[in-house]
């Protein structure tokens, strides 16, 4: 039987924040865009996470920085990044122009930093969203990350969506017992989209030197080896708000990409592949079209969340 | 910037001594954009592990289509490589980093050690064409690894000395050991090798004041500047990356004792 | 130089648990040690851990039960086993026969069944210690696993400390904010030592027909793929307790192995890459052998805990 | 048991059809010790993608020491697979699980869709060693998968009729269809292939009062009986193992319509 197919309809809407399709890049795998520009067709993606930017700029941690594991790689970057002032006028120039959505994701030591970031970045044309990152160690709590304790991420999700009109998307660590608390806490406290997983704390060591092969010693693992927890958790964190949720973790493929759709997330971000292979979020985009077709969908907001969880 | 992703396809392997290995490749893109000192990020694999590209320096130009690789088998990604049979398709994203600085300098000399070796005779030819007078100190374990090379420095018109750790050919000792007798007389040093020899070289070269560039190495993720992995010690600035700020460095930016 | 170098001394202790070698093979990958009888000679592993027994013979969870991921693979046998009776009727009298350690995985519903299972235990011949499951659903507590809440692992271990007086390893769930206090709790409650890690949650979706991969939807992730986690956790929990700790997840060759060891595991189990390669504990005892002369070592106790933790 | 892990040298790679492939392997220990119906296990890649091992049957004895594996291309293992070159070396482990009855049952039919033709011909061979007589039904999508086997079948003097999906060869439909006008005279029948096409076998053959042994897949990680993977439901007892209480199996033991 012929049938009459048009292209499936690709945007998707993350709370107030519409995308062109749900395929993005993820933080601290991208730059800041401009990176890629010879090699990838930037105006086709749904958006651009850049790296993740606090107050003052950081220097990062000693290297070595990152080291491959079966599937995966570890990086202890150090939240490296050029600053917020310095990201305003160097980087956004380039990012207005790159014809997608800009989303910026911030990180701080502490509540007022995260708040003072989000104020600031409100007054910056050409920034599209923010993405809460609260991975990071709360200095005055003694470390401990903002994202693992329910009444932390409370408070940073809170302060962070007082300070802005942007769209908030709060970015999930997936070192917790419990994935579905983190995802709620956060939602009741204002966020208007939750992205996960930021990486699994991991570590390498050297047996000859009997040395880390991290310079800080422990580091996040990301990229396909992860994929299965990173699916499992967006599944559960998606059944457990009501707010849209972008999946990450180990996609590489647009068959991953589908798996995290029909999981309940509403986008996707891509991270590692775009070391490995530059052209991941364009074949993903055009993957999952292609998907939509042989299944006879005309939407991919038709798709998301239809796992079927009996066998 | 021109930085290309290409498929790139396998014309010839050499295999120069027991685990070095030149790859030649047809690289319509790369090839003419190429520069001295440049490199290029390879994916050795087409599944998922190794995940990571391999980064390998532009070893030489050959007719403007093709580029070839020179390599040493350490691990999973460069045997892979070394299996590689010419009609192999690879992919490739390059040229990347900045490479070494090619000027009226005359004369000059380059020194490399091990696989170091691969960048200079890309540099050597580019030099010899506007005949700069070229000294290039080559060191290596063993005789065997710079049987091919040495010959090649020298069709392009290089003065070449050896020196081998274990004494099968040339001076038996360190490759930086020839250098001081030669320095006085240079515009301009280049280096690639192990970190000691590329130390060495860059103090003996400032004691002397004469301007040295050392290709660096480190752990890349991406090659193009995003990640952020690719960190060495920097004098100045903290750290600088290897990817975008280099492979090519002056010697007096790299915090040698770091 | 020329040196005298006699082969290092192997042995190891578990509290009062002393093995020949520090190599074992892992519950649930190693049947009941027969399956692999004519592929491995058994006499020379440190141990064997059998597969997870309860007191009633489970049947386990529905078809598919096991699925391949990047470097990994996802298990959902849902704790099949014959049961304690048949277990010590069928299977203890090879086990008996092996030449090695025998350590029987214990599993339960509740902390009756627990000490129940550990005090029937205690009266068998041949069985060498106990490693107790804590990864397993509560159903008091409306299924959250014992291994996640801090209070009920300690019940756990003190209930079945209690019911016997051989040793007791209490297995350590990974899917927990913090490793360290579960691994102080248990310690505290009288476990000799800690083996850890126990597999990731994760999941796999089918794109096509959008139904899971698995049987019971979600399963443990287990492989390489988990190393770096593994050995991270691993690292933590030894820094964190006096007690012995054994190493366990990716394991498959002795540079794994010496990595664990090097950060603070007294011993290992091999799990997945018995599946993939059933010499890979042998090869991994050799191995270690190799990696000690090589580093000059006259025991593989020397080596333990010696990662140096700077850079 | 005598089971054995061996590394196994390819001596022959023969492409059937588009995605069917043959190959030969030497191996002295598995091979003389193998059933038909048994299976073996090919570590598809020396690396750690894919992880696990495959299961294949073993579809031929050829001499004393060599086995043949017949496989379709489906993904990354036997992509892996169908790549190999004579004197390349594949581990395997096996002979696996319990195989096919062969005993005086007088005549017999064997039915075999797509690639679960693989054990029927290790079968026919055996059973034309003492003369049974026996009736093939082979299936498949399209002719091309068949002309080969087809021969072979012939070749050891079995009587086949073949069926295709597209009608490119023989009777146009599904295998089974040619089953009932056969089945009064068997005293029992081997199937293999897709699971409903077995189930049709085995329903056909239990109207008939013919014993029907059928061959059985499920995804395994270790082929041994240790994980407790391969599980299909069976009638009575629960679950049943695949890989040692199968892959053969009285069709009657098995649930169908789960
Ligand atoms: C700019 C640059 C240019 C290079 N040019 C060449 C060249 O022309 N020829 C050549 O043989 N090698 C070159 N190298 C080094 C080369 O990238 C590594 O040898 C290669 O990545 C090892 O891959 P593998 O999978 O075989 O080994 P792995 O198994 O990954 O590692 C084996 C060893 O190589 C080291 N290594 C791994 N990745 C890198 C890396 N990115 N940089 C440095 N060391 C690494 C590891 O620490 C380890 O000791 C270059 C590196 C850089 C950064
Ligand atoms: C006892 C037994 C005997 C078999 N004999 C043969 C044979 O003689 N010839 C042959 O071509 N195939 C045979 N198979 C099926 C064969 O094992 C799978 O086709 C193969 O594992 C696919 O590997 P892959 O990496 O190419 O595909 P994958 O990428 O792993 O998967 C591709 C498809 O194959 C399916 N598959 C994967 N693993 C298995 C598995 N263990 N069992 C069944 N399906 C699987 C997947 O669900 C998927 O649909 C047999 C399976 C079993 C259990
Ligand atoms: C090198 C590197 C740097 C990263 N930097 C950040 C960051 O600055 N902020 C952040 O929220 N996540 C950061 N991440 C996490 C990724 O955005 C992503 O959540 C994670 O890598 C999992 O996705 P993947 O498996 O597709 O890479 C970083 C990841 C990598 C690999
Ligand atoms: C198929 C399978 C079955 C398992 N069954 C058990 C079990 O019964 N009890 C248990 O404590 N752990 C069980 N495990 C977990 C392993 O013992 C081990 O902790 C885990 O797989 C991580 O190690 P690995 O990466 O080396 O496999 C099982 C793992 C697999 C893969
Ligand atoms: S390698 Fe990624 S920034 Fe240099
Ligand atoms: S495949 Fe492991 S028990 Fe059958």
């Amino acid at each position: 039987m012929e049938q009459m197919s048009s292209t499936p309809e690709m945007s998707v809407s993350l709370g107030p924040l519409v995308l062109a399709n749900p395929v993005m890049t993820a933080s601290g795998t991208f730059g800041y865009a401009e990176e890629f520009a010879s090699l990838v067709p930037l105006h086709q993606l749904g958006g651009v996470v850049v790296k993740g930017i606090s107050i003052a700029p950081r220097s990062g941690n000693p290297p070595p920085r990152v080291v491959e594991t079966p599937c995966g790689m570890l990086n202890a970057i150090g939240l490296e990044n050029v600053g917020v002032e310095r990201f305003i006028s160097e980087k956004m120039p380039f990012l207005r122009t790159c014809g997608c959505r800009v989303i910026v994701n911030i990180l701080g030591d502490s509540i007022e930093e995260y708040a003072e970031l989000a104020a600031r970045l409100s007054a910056v044309a050409g920034v599209d969203a923010l993405e809460v990152n609260i991975s990071c160690p709360n200095v005055k709590k003694g470390g401990v990350a903002f994202g693992t304790v329910p009444e932390m991420a409370a408070a940073v999700t809170m302060a962070v969506r007082k300070s802005t009109d942007l769209p908030v998307i709060v970015k999930l660590s997936p070192n917790v017992t419990d994935i579905t608390t983190m995802a709620k806490v956060v939602a009741d406290s204002g966020a208007d989209a939750l992205s996960l997983i930021n990486t699994l704390i991991g570590m390498a060591i050297d047996a000859r030197t009997r040395k880390s092969k991290l310079g800080n010693i422990v580091g996040g693992l990301s990229g396909p080896a992860i994929k299965p927890v990173a699916l499992r958790m967006v599944w559960q964190a998606a059944s457990a708000v009501t707010i849209p949720v972008i999946g990450i973790g180990g996609i590489g493929t647009a068959e991953d990409a589908v798996e995290f759709l029909l999981a309940g997330a509403t986008a996707v971000q891509v991270g590692t592949a775009n070391f490995y292979n530059p052209s991941a979020a364009c074949q993903i985009l055009a993957g999952i079209q292609r998907y939509l077709e042989e299944q006879d969908e005309s939407s991919v907001r038709s798709i998301i969340g239809t796992f079927r969880a009996e066998v | 910037m021109s930085e290309f992703q290409e498929n790139c396809t396998v014309v010839a392997v050499e295999q120069l001594a027991d685990t070095f290995y030149r790859l030649t490749l047809a690289a319509p893109q790369i090839a003419p954009a190429s520069h001295p000192g440049q490199f290029v990020m390879v994916a050795c694999s087409p599944g998922l592990n190794p995940l990571l590209r391999r980064p390998f320096s532009v070893h030489r130009r050959c007719d403007p289509d093709r580029i070839q690789l020179l390599f040493r088998v350490v691990g999973q990604g460069t045997e892979l490589l070394a299996a590689k049979k010419p009609g192999d398709v690879l992919n490739l994203i390059g040229p990347l980093g900045r490479g070494f600085t090619v000027d009226a300098a005359d004369p000059v000399c380059l020194i490399g050690g091990g696989i170091g070796i691969a960048p200079l005779l890309f540099l050597a030819e580019q030099l010899r064409m506007t005949r700069r007078a070229c000294t290039v100190l080559l060191g290596s374990r063993t005789a065997a690894e710079l049987y091919r090379l040495t010959a090649d420095f020298i069709e392009c018109g290089c003065e070449v000395e050896i020196a081998t750790d274990d004494g099968s050919a040339g001076y038996h000792g360190l490759v930086t050991d020839l250098l001081p007798r030669r320095l006085s007389a240079m515009k301009r040093c280049y280096a690639c090798g192990p970190k000691p020899m590329m130390a060495t070289t860059a103090l003996l070269c400032q004691a002397a004041r004469v301007p040295c560039q050392v290709s660096l190495e480190a752990h890349m993720a991406c090659g193009l500047g995003a990640c952020l992995g690719c960190t060495v010690h920097g004098v100045e600035n903290g750290y600088l990356h290897i990817c975008r700020q280099g492979p090519v460095l002056n010697a007096e930016e790299v915090a040698w004792n770091r």
